[in-house]
């Protein structure tokens, strides 16, 4: 066992092989699965904590798998921003597994639907612990052709996991999200074919170093972010999103919204600011600033616009990822160290307080058989903590402070108006606007009391239903308190981080 | 942690706390709710009274939580904020024997209970605030805090107006962000001083700091109901009686007006603001918004709504004070206004929703006669009119007073027409109630007379009028001794070496 | 009738010539094309590439074909992933719909059975013979993995029972056998070497074999049961309401 | 050299009658075709990638190994497609995407 000590860099890749191992698991057996998918989670989220610990105490590091250096073999490694990522996953993973307990359990209960929903669950674990582990992966592989297998398993799994319901809309949307994902795999990988062509390594470090003079990398960036971009459903590239989120179960929602969306956002956002950050002209940036801010306004008007719960939210989704891209143009001013704190950020609070909306959404639809927002009257005294997990929630999506989410526009703001491009700032300050019109539309509806209406209509869900919403909220809300921490861990390792952040840290 | 940093944070922690344990307190439980509300009140009124007493004798109370670089919140006790945190937390306590007594058998008490006590921390908060960021922390969770108060009723019009209430406040409140984020960027972290940021940024920056200028006054003149940002106050009107009085008196046009003196003396401090130039137009403004109030509550029927454009009329005297930064006697007078408008407007409120709740009376139309039937009610509803006019020994008249003495001062010969004016016409909407329910007969049964009792109304909503009512008067009459709203707001005034 | 025809061949027309929005698409990606052309033209092709790394290294994989050394143990983390996606693509299946059994085709002809019952075997053997080739020559897991769903596919649409007649759980096993052989092993290296997947030199070449055995036989049984086209029927959970026929989603 | 440029501009090629495809045409079994036929002309480029004449040095192995795990992806996901494909149409009477039809899901409840 002397292999397995703190510093040893192998621990990385427990967050991929836990999750597998316990996804084979969770299919070949037919006890006791939640018992591994939690166990799973669990795990995962320590594993991650003990690889945050080694960051913090060893700074990044890296796992050649099999012993093979690169350019031969492929590598692992771990950084300020992989780091938060997994931590984001873990956490939320954690909680969308106790929640899909809870909601299964729920469902389960109904005698007449009680088979199609054991058979959903069934289903549900495995394809889950392997997304899972797909996600894990990709943020923390550093080999472009094994980013490409990762984002497949990504792609299968979510594809499988938005099909489950069973209903013809499901379906359709399932498909269409399948094809999506294969166009931008597909191209992803043409892009990968130009880099090997043209550079002969597929190692991100290795690449790096690489001159970036020939054309063919640059094609293949192009090519690479086209596929991305199409994953991560930036406007115009956002109409498979909306339907496909909204007409897959609560939990599948969650986990397409809050996390596989970022698997492909940070990819991206790591090829742009990272391994090719030298390709990357202004005009480039401000394109994808101007797509992010139609993302922003698009997609709150779209939010505004739905009368159902979910698709309300999803839309929601499609107007949140425009801030990640809204912080493009931002990179060059400050030599892109405030860019990635920026969208980190984003990321994190926008995954909690996603999936926190979507917990809301589907615990609703659990309680009143429907999600139309006219409708949902009398919410606030059957599920208060619901309602409260989903204020909160709505708090952090329109930045208010102190929540996660005002420290990313804060940041956004900040370095949009100290580098004289108040337009940028503008359009984030309309976009929370837009928020708080369809976050408190919903609101307002929990809030109204039915003439009769009886407070002890029903019985009270779950609390596997209504607490890991309150908690994610929660965390949303004060990841913007606890601002530093994050920071601090992104700046591991990264001198130019780490000096931008001196000041101000514990 | 010393003493005073527990001090600050223990003083919103005792709203804050029974907040919390309050919405998860049974429905029928009223007299635990209760029990916790006035505990914490009272707790709250100690502890901000000891805080008092500490910033008098010059100890410094600072408490500093760094986010990010550039974003710190601050707290940050100094004679300005112990001055609306006395104010709100007095008025807080009254409110609340006021709500107990207004919702006794309503449904969803715990909720109202739970929002109203977070309220009063958030406006405690602002008071509070140390820095523009922490102001904008509170005074954004201001406006989420209340929303659930205005539409307590939900009913579709109490719906719309919270819709209309939300719209404005955070649309205040985007602009109030982005011009922060762009001082910032300017002038660095923007923690409250006496005197404001240095005045070599004025040399480089001029224009964008007038600029900037205009967009925090837009951003906070939206909670204090500034002309043209005040539509959604009338409208609030819907609310219970005791959210009027919140609104109205403790808190939130409250927090607008404040928010307007740490802008004008602690962000950009007195003499950058002269040499700036742009001090004319806020006190325009206030000077429209004062007229432009009174006119409007002349048109009004509705008791409330009369109320209601009377405070956006009373609001801007503190505005008008504070803009004539350079004559200390106008600064006193406009801040010692932020105390008494709310003594008086909360008298005011207390009293409609007395009629309200005891004879069904909405109207001034159905007035006549009250005073017979409710003689104690309208004995507090004519001080605090009274007051409002300026007659003294009112504290409406020392604020009046001051106000003109400082517009004589300056020269400002339109000042003292303004006040006139403002008065006559404050007359003329007022005294018209105070002769029909004295002097009118009573026409007809009265509307819905829900209370018969041994007194006029239920004690606890009938002292809360009355306390006030004398506060009105006594605070008036001794306005020159040592321990009064006036001779503290000299203590700050001193302390800004105007 | 003559205008139902016009419509008709109006629509036709529509069908053969290209609107717009097409020839607009159509000069869009001929374009791309030619750029991406020029520059797959202009790209220097003399970049050394990782044939030599692989081939100094190939005495330590324990294989002597490189792209099995590449697959299995160079990269061996890919592949690991890799089977993975197929598994998933059967557990996406099976969540999907059940399987449609019994197929339509109903009456076998004699020589098709015939031919089937000579072939099958044969293709075991093959499959066999693809999987121990791996090692040295062109072959391995996939290749013999092929052959043998190719096998069940023949198997299947014969509508032979012995595919169905492999109760759920035991097929189960044999889909998960592969991945999860492959982990087991990646762990074992992992706690004698240090390293996932980082074979000891001397039983290199007998790990890899073992795992390209288990992986042959997954990947077989996955491609037949992708064929097949959803989970066996007989593995849907019981039901309390004998009338619910199908295990998922509703019936139109 | 010129044995790898055919090979790559037919790779090309059929990356973009596969793109053109997917895009024009309505019916899901062409779609899939199309998404089948792009990622063959994709691979025809990698192996094409690792081809050296005889005599000019070693093969490049990466690029096939590279190849077979892009085949097994591209059979999973085309086997997981095609099952979608029929599940729409056996569940439901819905008009398939198209850019025509612009396919409208339905806004029923999704659980």
């Amino acid at each position: 066992m002397t292999s397995l000590q703190l510093t040893s860099p192998s621990w990385m890749i427990i967050p991929v092989i836990l999750p597998l191992i316990a996804g084979l698991l969770s299919f070949l057996l037919n006890r006791g699965i939640f018992a591994i998918a939690l166990t799973a989670a669990l795990a995962n989220l320590l594993a991650v904590s003990i690889l945050t610990c080694q960051l913090l105490s060893y700074g990044p590091m890296r796992c050649h798998m099999g012993g093979w250096q690169p350019p031969l073999g492929i590598t692992l490694r771990t950084d300020g921003p992989a780091l938060l990522m997994l931590l984001m996953t873990a956490v939320t993973g954690l909680a969308i597994t106790l929640y899909a307990r809870g909601y299964f359990s729920y469902r389960i209960l109904d005698p007449k639907r009680a088979s199609q929903h054991q058979h959903q669950q069934r289903y549900f674990w495995p394809l889950w612990l392997l997304l899972l582990a797909g996600l894990n992966g990709l943020f923390l592989s550093s080999d472009i052709f094994n980013l490409y297998v990762t984002l497949e398993l990504i792609a299968i799994a979510a594809a499988s996991l938005a099909a489950l319901s069973g209903k013809p809309a499901s379906q359709l949307a399932s498909f269409r999200y399948l094809l999506v994902n294969l166009l931008g795999s597909i191209t992803f990988l043409l892009g990968v074919v130009f880099l090997y062509k043209s550079c002969r390594v597929l190692d991100l470090d290795l690449l790096h170093n690489v001159p970036m003079n020939k054309p063919g990398i640059s094609a293949a960036l192009a090519l690479m972010s086209v596929g991305l971009l199409l994953k991560t459903a930036l406007v115009p590239l956002h109409f498979w999103l909306p339907p496909a989120h909204a007409n897959a179960l609560a939990p599948v929602s969650i986990i397409l919204s809050a996390l596989v969306v970022k698997g492909s956002f940070y990819l991206l956002f790591r090829l742009w600011f990272e391994v090719f950050a030298q390709l990357i002209t202004t005009p480039a940036l401000n394109v994808m600033g101007t797509l992010g801010a139609v993302a922003i306004l698009w997609g709150a008007i779209q939010a505004m616009r739905q009368h159902r719960l979910k698709l309300m939210i999803a839309y929601s989704t499609v107007s949140q990822l425009g801030y990640l891209f809204i912080a493009f143009p931002l990179a060059r001013i400050d030599g892109s160290t405030q860019v990635w704190s920026i969208v980190i950020f984003m990321a994190m609070a926008h995954a909690c307080a996603k999936s926190a909306m979507f917990m809301v959404a589907g615990t609703v639809f659990l309680h009143l058989g429907h999600d139309r927002i006219n409708d949902l009257t009398g919410i606030r005294a059957n599920l208060p903590i619901t309602v409260l997990a989903y204020g909160i929630a709505g708090v952090s999506l329109m930045g208010l402070p102190p929540s996660g989410g005002f420290i990313a526009k804060w940041l956004l703001l900040s370095s949009a108006l100290a580098s004289s491009q108040w337009w940028w700032a503008l359009v984030v300050i309309i976009g929370s606007l837009l928020a708080m019109t369809y976050v408190f539309r919903v609101m307002s509806r929990f809030f109204v009391i039915p003439e009769g209406y009886s407070s002890a209509k029903s019985t009270p869900p779950s609390p596997l239903l209504e607490w890991p919403a309150l908690v994610l909220a929660m965390i949303s809300l004060f990841l913007g308190l606890a601002a530093s921490w994050p920071l601090y861990i992104l700046s591991t390792g990264n001198p130019a981080l780490a000096q931008v952040f001196s000041g101000g840290l514990p | 942690m010393n003493w005073g940093q527990w001090l600050l944070v223990s003083i919103l922690l005792s709203s804050f706390i029974p907040g919390i344990i309050i919405f998860g307190v049974p429905e029928e439980k009223h007299r635990l709710r209760t029990g916790l509300n006035l505990c914490g009140s009272i707790l709250k009124i100690v502890l901000i009274l000891a805080m008092d007493t500490g910033i008098y004798f010059g100890h410094n109370f600072e408490i500093r939580l760094p986010l990010i670089p550039g974003v710190e919140l601050l707290l940050n006790g100094d004679p300005l904020s112990a001055l609306f945190a006395t104010l709100s937390s007095v008025l807080w306590l009254l409110t609340t024997i006021y709500a107990v007594g207004y919702l006794e058998g309503s449904p969803n008490r715990s909720h109202f209970f739970g929002y109203f006590s977070l309220c009063v921390t958030v406006t405690i908060g602002i008071a509070l605030a140390g820095n523009l960021i922490t102001f904008l922390l509170f005074y954004e969770m201001l406006t989420l805090t209340t929303y659930p108060l205005i539409i307590h009723r939900g009913t579709e019009k109490s719906l719309h107006a919270g819709r209309n209430y939300l719209i404005y406040a955070f649309s205040g409140g985007a602009v109030f962000l982005f011009a922060v984020v762009a001082l910032q960027t300017i002038i660095g972290p923007t923690d409250f001083a006496t005197t404001g940021f240095p005045s070599s940024f004025i040399d480089t920056h001029a224009t964008v700091l007038a600029v900037i200028f205009v967009l925090l006054i837009i951003g906070v003149g939206v909670k204090a109901a500034l002309v043209p940002l005040h539509g959604w106050l009338p409208q609030a009107m819907v609310a219970p009686a005791p959210v009027s009085a919140l609104l109205h008196a403790v808190a939130v046009v409250k927090a607008g007006a404040f928010g307007i003196i740490r802008i004008v003396l602690d962000v950009y401090g007195a003499q950058n603001l002269l040499l700036l130039g742009v001090l004319p137009l806020l006190g325009g403004i206030a000077s429209i918004t004062i007229l432009y109030g009174s006119i409007r509550a002349l048109q009004q029927d509705d008791l409330k709504r009369r109320l209601a454009f009377s405070t956006i009329s009373q609001v801007s005297y503190i505005a008008l004070g504070i803009s004539l930064v350079d004559q200390p006697l106008a600064v006193i007078g406009g801040l010692v206004h932020l105390v008494h408008q709310g003594l008086m407007k909360i008298t005011l409120f207390f009293c409609a929703g007395n009629l309200a709740e005891t004879l069904g009376i909405h109207r001034i139309s159905e007035m006549d006669g009250v005073a017979r039937r409710m003689p104690f009610t309208m004995a507090a509803f004519s001080i605090g009119a009274l007051g409002m006019i300026g007659i003294p020994p009112t504290v409406g008249f020392v604020s009046k007073w001051y106000l003109g003495l400082g517009g004589l001062a300056a020269g400002n010969w339109w000042v003292v027409l303004i006040l006139a004016v403002s008065s006559l016409l404050n007359a003329c909407y007022f005294l018209p109630i105070l002769t029909r329910s004295w002097f009118g007969k009573q026409q007809g049964p009265w509307p819905e007379e829900l209370y018969v009792g041994r007194f006029e109304t239920r004690l606890m909503l009938l002292t809360p009028p009355l306390v006030t009512a004398f506060i009105v008067i006594a605070a008036g009459a001794v306005a020159n001794a040592q321990i009064s709203p006036l001779a503290w707001v000299r203590f700050i005034v001193r302390k800004y070496g105007l | 009738m003559k205008t139902e025809e016009k419509i008709l061949r109006q629509a036709q027309n529509r069908n053969k010539r290209l609107d717009a929005f097409q020839r607009l698409l159509l000069f869009l990606i001929i374009c791309l094309i030619t750029a991406l052309g020029t520059i797959i033209w202009i790209i220097p092709d003399d970049t050394p590439g990782l044939a030599d790394a692989v081939v100094s290294m190939q005495e330590h994989s324990g294989v002597e074909s490189s792209v099995t050394a590449v697959l299995l143990n160079f990269r061996g983390y890919d592949t690991l992933l890799e089977v993975m996606v197929l598994l998933l693509a059967v557990i996406g299946a099976w969540s999907l719909a059940k399987a449609p059994f019994p197929r339509q085709v109903t009456n076998t002809s004699p020589v098709q059975m015939g031919v089937v019952r000579l072939l099958v075997p044969l293709m075991f053997l093959v499959a066999a013979y693809l999987v121990w080739q791996g090692s040295h020559l062109a072959g391995g897991a996939f290749q013999g993995g092929a052959i043998l769903g190719a096998a069940g596919v023949l198997l299947l649409v014969t509508d032979l029972p012995c595919l169905r007649a492999i109760p759920a759980q035991l097929l189960r096993i044999g889909l998960v056998l592969g991945p999860l052989l492959f982990v087991g092993v990646a762990l074992f290296c992992l706690f004698f070497t240090g390293n996932l997947l980082g074979y000891p030199e001397e039983t290199a070449g007998w790990l890899i074999l073992l795992i390209e055995i288990a992986c042959a036989i997954s990947i077989g049984l996955t491609l037949s049961s992708l064929f097949a086209g959803g989970h066996p029927e007989y593995e849907r959970p019981q039901s309390n309401n004998p009338t619910e026929s199908s295990g998922n989603g509703e019936k139109p | 050299m010129i044995t790898t440029l055919l090979y790559s501009m037919t790779g090309l090629l059929l990356f973009a009658m596969g793109f053109f495809t997917l895009i024009v045409h309505s019916h899901p079994l062409r779609k899939i075709l199309a998404v089948n036929v792009m990622s063959t002309g994709v691979f025809l480029i990698l192996v094409a990638t690792a081809y050296k004449p005889l005599g000019m040095g070693q093969i490049d192995p990466v690029p096939h190994a590279m190849v077979l795990t892009g085949i097994v992806v591209s059979v999973s996901v085309t086997a997981l497609a095609l099952l979608l494909a029929c599940r729409v149409q056996e569940t439901s009477n819905l008009d398939l995407p198209g850019r025509k039809k612009q396919g409208r899901i339905p806004e029923e409840s999704g659980q």
